[in-house]
């Protein structure tokens, strides 16, 4: 296990430094120069020339990028230049939000998709069944930027119960902070439990036609018990796989929702960074999250551990 | 009016902060903050008229080159070091000083200099004479006028453009970046019982629809509106409970013809281009009527009112004609930016010029590479706008004087530069007034910008608040407001 | 037939809807087991052996359809609500199946798949189960008990597995153990620990069994009575000894004949039954064993053989043309 | 040798079943609306159709009508026509972007599952680091650097989509690449190209074309996603996803506007999927042989 | 040295297997699946190879093929160092020697058709006519008992088991080899048509003069078609011995063990319950000395100390065991 864990942690070096280099180089070759977008109405070209000299970008790419990974692996990840906040203090900012819009919407969905995906499989087939597979793909089928504004016309102005956009930390009042979060991870979850209901659906209908599942019938056990003890578990693992996934990538922030329901998450940290070319905020952020992916995967790799003994045990 | 309570605001834009150093130029959710937390010399009575603030008397030289204002006395930043001429002077100078290479600094040009020549006495000198100049730059707390404390900015460094000091009614309490910003009542504010509410609250909220929803819901009491979401501003005025706000400002949304580049190096085609243009129906389509036309530079809500403004007339057949005339096709691109905005104001124009022959190819590209673009001229046709400004000068001289970086249509005349240059240095407003007018006619007919709607600037509010004074320039300023 | 009839299947039809049509699993078949006593059931893959036993168990495929009678213990199980099953099922009538890699869930310990059961028909407490699971461990022949207990499947060879299995399926002295294939699997030095585990406890626990396989050879020395099923119906029925000192079904024969012989000389041809059996969807008319029977008529064709008494009403076949000679399975 | 004649005679071998009958009703219905969105589609510019970029900037958002049978939309531009022409977006990104994905993705896959070793260290490393970059910023970086374009726009949901089929992909094969007929194969002398397109590229096309569906569904949406971000198609063309997010700006005043696209979206999208499923099961030969 | 000692009962051996050593990595441990085995196969000969689930029966006849590298040791075939071989070489060699595996329907392609799969062959061989390689796929499907014309256009998964085996009985046979490795070909066939099939192995062997390697883990069937039998355990050979011989009087326990286990179709043989609890040992770390001994009966101390070499105990019966029986 300490193998396991330790193997995987060195994985981590190399995706990380591949993330860092791919994020430098796209956000260099991002067209509209830094130096103009500073100036504005100010660039002339001797102006621009002087900035571009004065911010480093008249350095060739690889000693900019060798620059800023010294920074970073000394802990400093830079400043933006629009605001005057490092890095870290803007991710520390708003980090909690997208974490735990995340995982409310994890929540939901699996909240959703979990139970419905057990009741499909164990009546496969029929007209449950068949109507939770076409309200799956309805659902698929509508774009986050519509469901969220139909349950703030509904929830928020129509029935007054939740609020329609805002945020307030967790901290500051734990009630008002959930009730903010309703709608947008509500919006989330409903985009993503037809996935998970589909993933797990079709992996218990494979379990349960296996022989233990017959057995746990033979001795007897009731009908919840195999489905949530014996049949949940061994189908669990492309939910997990899929969750993960989905949670590495609203780390990187929920742009769409976080935009209409006002959430200050890392989503539009991220964009607002590169409309306004705030490459250092961009290439910070982008690192931090692709460290959060790659730290989720490998919870996610633990969690096939604690799921499945075989792999535990390194059987495969 | 009563005292006490509270105003939720919803704004466009996030803002990124106060320090003109850093942020350059303030947005119109900087302004609402900025002139909470901000004061500024003057500021402009419902008639326009500019009243003291912080100056409490000016007066000018003969030549109008001159300004002399007389300070408050006893003001107070909210960090407890007091207001006077040198802290004015130190504002003025950190953003004139070119090693700080401010993109404020393009505003102040035709100041010289400013003196404090004692506690409480400011002495502006211009290059150029200004007529108006107590109700110009110095009127709301724009990025050049609002007053900073040296001390705060000074001592906080990196992090002060995000810890503003002013002497404004309001201070800074809490801002999360991205969401909420709350100001409370200064308590020692000079001017304290007409400043009502404890606290007022920012919040960016992005997305217009989800903003509307915001204001019916009641979690915020005013929002931030533009025409482009006409739909919401016609329910609201239908709608007792809400009241729409509106200032029809100066300047215009503009677009600029780089003629250097065929097909635009032709005035025929950039004539044609422009008398295809149906005003009425365009601002029908995107803006259910409420965008305004516009066919100068100046717009209604400026000074500058022209007889004849020598705008292009409307004429399909006419622009077809030039077209034909001009014999080759016309094909061009025209840049846009990536939001439903530029998308529908390129669609209708596409089928405008379509009309015409002329083939429009849309590129849509992200906010942040127009300018660039502009600057470094690498456009055929781009979108621009001319802020409001109580004086024409700065932006006209910019953006058509010969080698101006702004000047984007990349035209050199040397009538117009003539008529730029006469038009900075008089004093007597009707000559001055014939010069724009003169200088308005001639763009038309040489047809490098076209004006398409004049600014118009709209808040929607619950119907209970009051006190919002007149959005001069698009600011919305709640720091005097309050609410039945 | 001796002793009380613990199990008796009557008439017992299991229809499969396919793609290609209806196929027809088990096909009127009738059955008693007596308690205490052990039957075997023997026949080719997809004869519809499981199919029999699930059928009995009440744990067909939910699109099958079932009909007939399967009594047991006095009552009908057709007939019993669905939580009167469950209680039945592992209290009195127990299973072990095939595969034991599949058979038992890979991510539950071996404790939690045994006390479940225990729980679930004894109540009893969470020491008292453990207690009684070592004891079962232990009974089955798996060394050091207590560890096992929190060890997974996996961790377990296949005849250890199996062994488990078995524990399970005695945990509460059910009256009749179906053992489908329990050996299958496994290898021939394990297959023969198990089968004599199978038969002492049995012994032991005087409880009534199943053995389903398609290996003669493990029926013989194992069972009081032997069925014989082909395409999903019983072709022929006797006691033991008496199938193998006299059998009269082609079928059984061919069954017997074919298989290797450890007296005869090596590449001596095997006398293999020909062809293979009829597809289950398009049941024959007539024998479903004719076309691959040398013995064969035009009647056998054109007429299904019921199953008849032979010389004793234990000994049951279906054939017109069965085999008078005694047949020496050695010869 | 009397036992060896094993006749193999027609129906001793099973009759590939007549495959029509059990369809099912779902499944035709699936198949017309798919045949009919892809005629329409393909046939788009030869329809008696108004032009679906001609605005009538005066006749906006209105309702049915013989001129207009569904409408226009907010510039006045005949609904039915950008629902026909958005069609034609919708289907070629949502088929051509997940076809970058299968082929790349798929093609990584299969290599990485079949050699093993360090290539698949590198192969499923590279996937993470293009997992782990927000795709957003992917979006907006290629979008803004080489603009915007159909083109443009199919080729970023392929890449994004390329580790989906490439985990898909190297799971299938590497259960298959232990399944005897592969190591039937190599007994042979087969050369690895040939184990790998002969031998395993039919038995991984199943899973992969089972993912495809899927995938042209999310893509179809996702595209929606970045028109409604201003990364999609570029106007006036009309997408689905597009016209949804110019649609919710009128949601109050003319709802049909995003939910017309939204529905023809559910529709084409349970069609696929309905279609790949039971296609699925038809060519499964586990499910064939019962 | 095993080499010397080396059961031979021909100089004319097609095969030779020298002291083979396979292992597989197993995350940082190491199975133990074949550990130097030496054999000799007689051309015209077949040699049943039995033994438990896991011994390294498969893993012994794939490192023949070399389908499995082994760590060390040679293989011989026909003169000829397979285990020196590389790239095309080993290719042309694969034409000589095939494979037949357990699980006829897992062998067989399920996507694609029965007339491709057996001409898969010719076509690696360098068969460019198509007409004649159709004429050769429907002389082998007909050698082996199918209607050629109704069965290649069809799919393995139409076929049952049975069927399937010979088809795969056909794409071995269709290059006309000289050797073939049978890996357990009829365990997953009914007892029925394993009779079919065992039959028909015997006459293709005749007919084509084939020389085999029988795997099987059930004595009777390897008895049924073996000239020689060797038993295997835990990675190593126990016993080597004609097949009568062998059954007769065999000499390792554990071959005594495997043929009293073994079923008798006879009500009256009450099965003798004298079999040793136990399951065979972890390859990972067999047991020192005779890796039987932890199941062994008559194990003492010396089977502990000192791995038992294969001796002769009677002639061409060889023994490895400290303690035969005979
Ligand atoms: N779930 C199912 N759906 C449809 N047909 C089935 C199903 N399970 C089994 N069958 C068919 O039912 C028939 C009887 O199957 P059953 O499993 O009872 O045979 P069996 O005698 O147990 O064979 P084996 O020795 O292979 O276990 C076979 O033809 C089989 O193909
Ligand atoms: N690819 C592999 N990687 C690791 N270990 C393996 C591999 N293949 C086989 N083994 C191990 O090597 C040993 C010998 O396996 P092999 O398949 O040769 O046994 P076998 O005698 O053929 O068994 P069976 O009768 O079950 O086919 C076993 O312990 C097995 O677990
Ligand atoms: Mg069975
Ligand atoms: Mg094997």
């Amino acid at each position: 296990m300490a193998f396991f864990v330790a193997r995987r942690l060195l994985y981590l070096l190399p995706v990380l430094i591949a993330v860092s280099l791919l994020t430098f180089s796209i956000a260099s070759l991002l067209p509209g120069d830094l130096a103009y977008t500073i100036l504005g109405d100010q660039a002339t070209p001797e102006n621009v020339a002087a900035l571009r000299r004065d911010m480093g970008l008249d350095q060739p790419i690889w000693w900019r990028y060798l620059n800023w990974l010294g920074g970073v692996l000394q802990g400093d990840f830079g400043r933006s230049f629009r605001t005057g906040q490092t890095v870290l203090q803007a991710v520390a900012e708003r980090l909690p939000v997208s974490i735990e819009l995340m995982l409310l919407a994890q929540l939901g969905a699996l909240g959703i998709g979990v139970p419905l995906a057990i009741i499909c499989a164990a009546r496969s087939g029929g007209p449950f069944d068949r109507f939770m597979t076409g309200t799956a793909f309805g659902m698929l089928s509508v774009p986050t930027f519509l469901s969220a504004i139909l349950l703030i016309y509904f929830f928020a102005v129509e029935l007054r119960w939740l609020p329609a956009t805002g945020y307030l930390p967790f901290g500051e009042d734990p009630l008002a902070n959930l009730r903010f979060f309703v709608l947008p991870s509500l919006t989330l979850a409903l985009a993503e439990w037809p996935g998970i209901m589909r993933v797990l659906r079709s992996d218990m209908i494979a379990t349960l036609q296996e022989d233990y599942i017959a057995l746990a019938k033979a001795k007897g056990l009731p009908p919840a018990r195999i489905l949530f003890v014996h049949a949940l578990k061994p189908s669990s693992l492309t939910l997990v796989t899929i969750t993960g996934i989905n949670i590495g990538r609203l780390i990187g922030g929920a742009v769409i929702v976080e935009t209409i329901f006002a959430l200050p998450g890392i989503g539009r940290l991220l964009i607002g960074a590169i409309l306004t070319r705030d490459l250092i905020i961009l290439q910070g952020v982008v690192l931090l999250v692709g460290a959060g992916f790659v730290i989720t995967n490998f919870v996610v790799d633990m969690l096939y551990a604690v799921l499945d003994p075989r792999i535990r045990h390194g059987h495969s | 009016q009563k005292a006490g309570g509270s105003i939720t605001v919803g704004l466009e834009l996030d803002i990124p902060g106060f320090d003109p150093l850093k942020v350059g130029v303030y947005d119109t959710a900087a302004l609402t903050a900025s002139s909470a937390l901000f004061d500024t010399l003057t500021y402009l009575d419902a008639n326009g008229k500019p009243q003291p603030k912080l100056a409490v008397s000016w007066s000018s030289s003969e030549d109008f080159k001159t300004w002399t204002f007389k300070l408050r006395p006893g003001v107070k930043f909210h960090d407890g070091t007091p207001f006077n001429a040198e802290a004015y002077k130190a504002n003025f100078d950190r953003q004139k000083d070119p090693a700080n290479k401010c993109r404020c600094a393009f505003y102040i040009s035709n100041v010289n200099n400013v003196q404090a020549p004692d506690e409480l006495t400011l002495v502006y000198n211009l290059n150029d004479p200004s007529v108006n100049f107590p109700s110009l730059l110095i009127s709301y707390a724009n990025q050049n006028a609002a007053v900073h404390s040296p001390t705060a900015w000074k001592t906080k460094g990196d992090d002060y453009n995000r810890n503003p000091v002013g002497t404004g009614p309001y201070i800074l309490k809490s801002w999360t970046a991205g969401d909420r910003m709350v100001l409370e009542k200064n308590p020692n504010y000079w001017d304290k019982d007409k400043v009502y509410f404890d606290r007022i609250t920012l919040k960016p909220l992005p997305d217009a629809q989800s903003r509307f929803a915001s204001l019916q819901s009641g979690e915020v009491d005013l929002i931030w509106d533009d025409e482009y979401d006409p739909d919401n501003i016609q329910k609201a005025q239908k709608d007792s409970k809400l009241a729409v706000h509106t200032y029809e400002g100066s300047g215009a949304v503009v677009y600029a013809f780089n003629t250097k580049t065929p097909p635009f190096d032709d005035v025929r085609v950039r004539q044609a281009i422009v008398m295809a243009l149906d005003r009425k129906k365009w601002s029908q389509a995107i803006t259910n009527g409420l965008a305004r036309p516009a066919s100068n530079p100046y717009g209604d809500g400026s000074w500058i009112k022209c007889k004849d403004d020598g705008a292009l007339p409307e004429d399909v057949e006419k622009a077809k004609a030039l077209i034909k005339d001009y014999g080759k096709p016309v094909e061009f691109k025209t840049l846009f930016t990536a939001t439903p905005r530029g998308r529908a104001n390129g669609q209708v124009l596409q089928q405008f010029w379509k009309r015409i022959g002329a083939n429009m190819e849309i590129e849509q590209v992200d906010q942040a590479t127009i300018p660039p673009r502009a600057f470094m001229r690498q456009f055929q046709m781009t979108p621009w706008r001319i802020v409001d400004f109580a004086d024409p000068d700065t932006q006209m001289y910019a953006n058509f004087k010969t080698g101006s970086p702004v000047a984007l249509a990349n035209y050199s005349n040397p009538e117009l530069d003539k008529l730029l240059d006469r038009a900075r240095t008089t004093a007597d407003t009707a000559q001055r007034i014939e010069d724009y007018c003169a200088i308005s006619r001639l763009i038309n007919k040489e047809a490098i910008w076209f004006w398409a709607f004049q600014n118009t600037y709209y808040a929607i509010s619950s119907a209970k608040v009051k006190g919002l004074p007149k959005m001069y320039s698009g600011v919305i300023d709640v720091s005097r407001a309050w609410k039945e | 037939m001796t002793g009380t009839t613990l199990l008796s299947v009557e008439d017992v039809i299991v229809d499969l809807p396919t793609p290609r049509g209806n196929l027809r699993a088990v096909d009127h078949v009738d059955l008693v087991v007596g308690a205490g006593r052990t039957l075997g059931i023997v026949g080719e893959s997809g004869c519809g052996k499981t199919m029999l036993s699930r059928a009995i168990l009440q744990l067909l495929p939910k699109k099958a359809k079932l009909s007939g009678r399967v009594m047991f213990d006095g009552q009908d199980l057709l007939q019993l609500s669905p939580e009167k099953l469950r209680k039945l099922r592992g209290r009195s009538l127990a299973v072990v199946f095939q595969d034991p890699m599949t058979s038992l869930n890979p991510v539950l310990t071996i404790g939690t798949q045994l006390i479940e059961t225990l729980q679930e028909h004894l109540e009893l407490d969470d020491a008292a189960a453990t207690r009684r699971s070592v004891e079962l461990l232990a009974a089955v022949g798996i060394p050091a008990p207590e560890q096992r207990l929190a060890q997974y499947p996996h961790q377990l060879s296949g005849g250890m597995r199996q062994r488990v299995a078995i524990a399970i399926a005695l945990s509460c002295e059910p009256k009749l153990l179906i053992a489908d294939e329990p050996t299958t699997a496994l290898d021939v030095t394990i297959q023969a620990q198990i089968l004599d585990l199978l038969a002492r406890e049995q012994r032991r626990r005087h409880m009534a069994m199943i053995i389903i396989t398609h290996d003669l050879g493990v029926v013989a020395g194992r069972t009081d009575e032997v069925a014989v099923m082909y395409a999903g119906r019983v072709v022929e029925r006797a006691p033991t000894p008496a199938l193998f000192k006299k059998m009269r079904m082609p079928y059984t024969e061919a069954l017997l004949a074919a298989l290797p012989k450890l007296d005869a000389a090596p590449h001596t041809p095997l006398p293999a039954i020909s062809g293979r059996p009829p597809d289950p969807t398009r049941p024959l008319k007539g024998c479903s064993f004719s076309p691959r029977c040398r013995y064969a008529l035009a009647r056998c064709q054109n007429e299904k053989p019921a199953l008849e008494a032979a010389e004793t009403s234990a000994h049951q076949f279906a054939c017109f043309h069965p085999i008078e000679a005694h047949a020496d399975a050695n010869a | 040798m009397a036992t060896l004649e094993l006749e193999v005679a027609e129906e001793a071998v099973t009759q590939p079943a007549r495959k029509a009958r059990r369809l099912g009703i779902l499944f035709w219905v699936a198949i017309g609306w798919m045949t009919l969105v892809f005629a329409v589609a393909v046939f788009a510019p030869v329809l008696p159709l108004p032009s679906p970029t001609d605005m009538d900037m005066l006749e906006r958002r209105a309702p049915f009508s013989m001129e207009h049978w569904l409408g226009t939309d907010g510039f006045g531009r005949d609904e039915l026509s950008r629902l026909i022409f958005g069609a034609r977006i919708s289907l070629v990104v949502g088929l051509c972007a997940p076809v970058i994905g299968l082929t790349i993705g798929g093609a990584l896959g299969m290599l990485a599952g079949y050699f093993r070793g360090r290539f698949e260290s590198v192969v499923v490393g590279s996937m993470d680091v293009l997992l782990a970059f927000p795709p957003l910023i992917l979006a907006l970086a290629v979008t803004a650097y080489l603009g915007q374009s159909i083109l443009n726009l199919t080729l970023i949901l392929g890449v994004l989509g390329i580790p989906a089929f490439m985990r898909v992909a190297r799971a299938a094969t590497l259960t298959l690449a232990r399944r005897e007929f592969v190591i039937a194969a190599q007994a042979l002398g087969a050369t690895h190209a040939r184990i790998l397109l002969r031998e395993l590229l039919p038995n991984v096309m199943l899973p992969l074309l089972a993912f495809f569906l899927l995938a042209v569904a999310v893509t179809i949406v996702v595209e929606g996603a970045l028109s409604f971000l201003g990364l999609g198609v570029p106007p006036p063309i009309s997408s689905w996803g597009s016209m949804i997010g110019e649609g919710r700006e009128s949601l109050d005043v003319a709802p049909r506007l995003a939910f017309m696209p939204a529905a023809a979206m559910f529709l084409t999208v349970l069609s696929f999927n309905l279609v790949g499923d039971t296609l699925r099961a038809l060519t499964d030969p586990r499910q064939g042989a019962l | 040295m095993m080499l010397r000692s080396a059961p031979s009962i021909s100089s004319d051996a097609l095969l030779e297997v020298d002291n083979l050593v396979v292992e597989y990595p197993v995350g940082s441990r190491i199975v133990h699946a074949v550990s130097g085995v030496s054999l000799q196969i007689a051309r015209g000969e077949t040699l049943g190879l039995v033994g438990e689930s896991g011994c390294g029966k498969s893993t012994l006849g794939r490192a023949v093929l070399q389908l499995r590298r082994p760590t060390s040791g040679r293989v011989l075939f026909d003169g000829h160092d397979l285990t020196e071989m590389q790239g095309d070489a080993l290719r042309l060699m694969r034409r000589r020697v095939q494979l037949i595996f357990q699980d006829p329907i897992a062998s067989l392609n399920p996507r694609r058709k029965i007339g491709d799969i057996v001409a898969e062959p010719l076509v690696i061989a360098g068969v460019k006519d198509p007409e004649k390689r159709k004429q050769l796929v429907h002389e082998v499907l007909s050698a082996v008992g199918l209607d050629p014309t109704p069965v290649v256009g069809r799919l393995p998964h139409e076929f049952s088991g049975g069927q399937c085996q010979r088809i795969c009985i056909a794409r071995a046979l269709i290059l006309n080899p000289e050797f073939i490795v049978c890996d357990e070909p009829v365990s997953a066939l009914d007892v029925s048509i394993r009779a079919q099939i065992l039959n028909l192995l015997e006459e293709m062997k005749g007919r084509f003069g084939l020389t085999l390697l029988f795997i099987a883990h059930d004595l009777a069937v390897v008895k049924a078609v073996s000239d020689r039998v060797a038993v295997m355990y835990l990675g190593r050979l126990c016993e080597v011995g004609p097949s009568e011989q062998l059954f007769v009087k065999p000499a390792h326990p554990y071959t005594a063990l495997l043929i009293e286990a073994i079923p008798m179709p006879d009500p009256d043989v009450r099965p003798a319950e004298t079999v040793p609890v136990g399951e065979p040992p972890s390859p990972i770390a067999p047991p020192s000395g005779c890796r039987f001994r932890t199941r062994c009966p008559r194990a003492d101390q010396r089977c502990s100390d000192e791995m038992p070499e294969l001796r002769a105990v009677a002639p061409s019966q060889f023994v490895a065991c400290h303690h035969p029986l005979i």
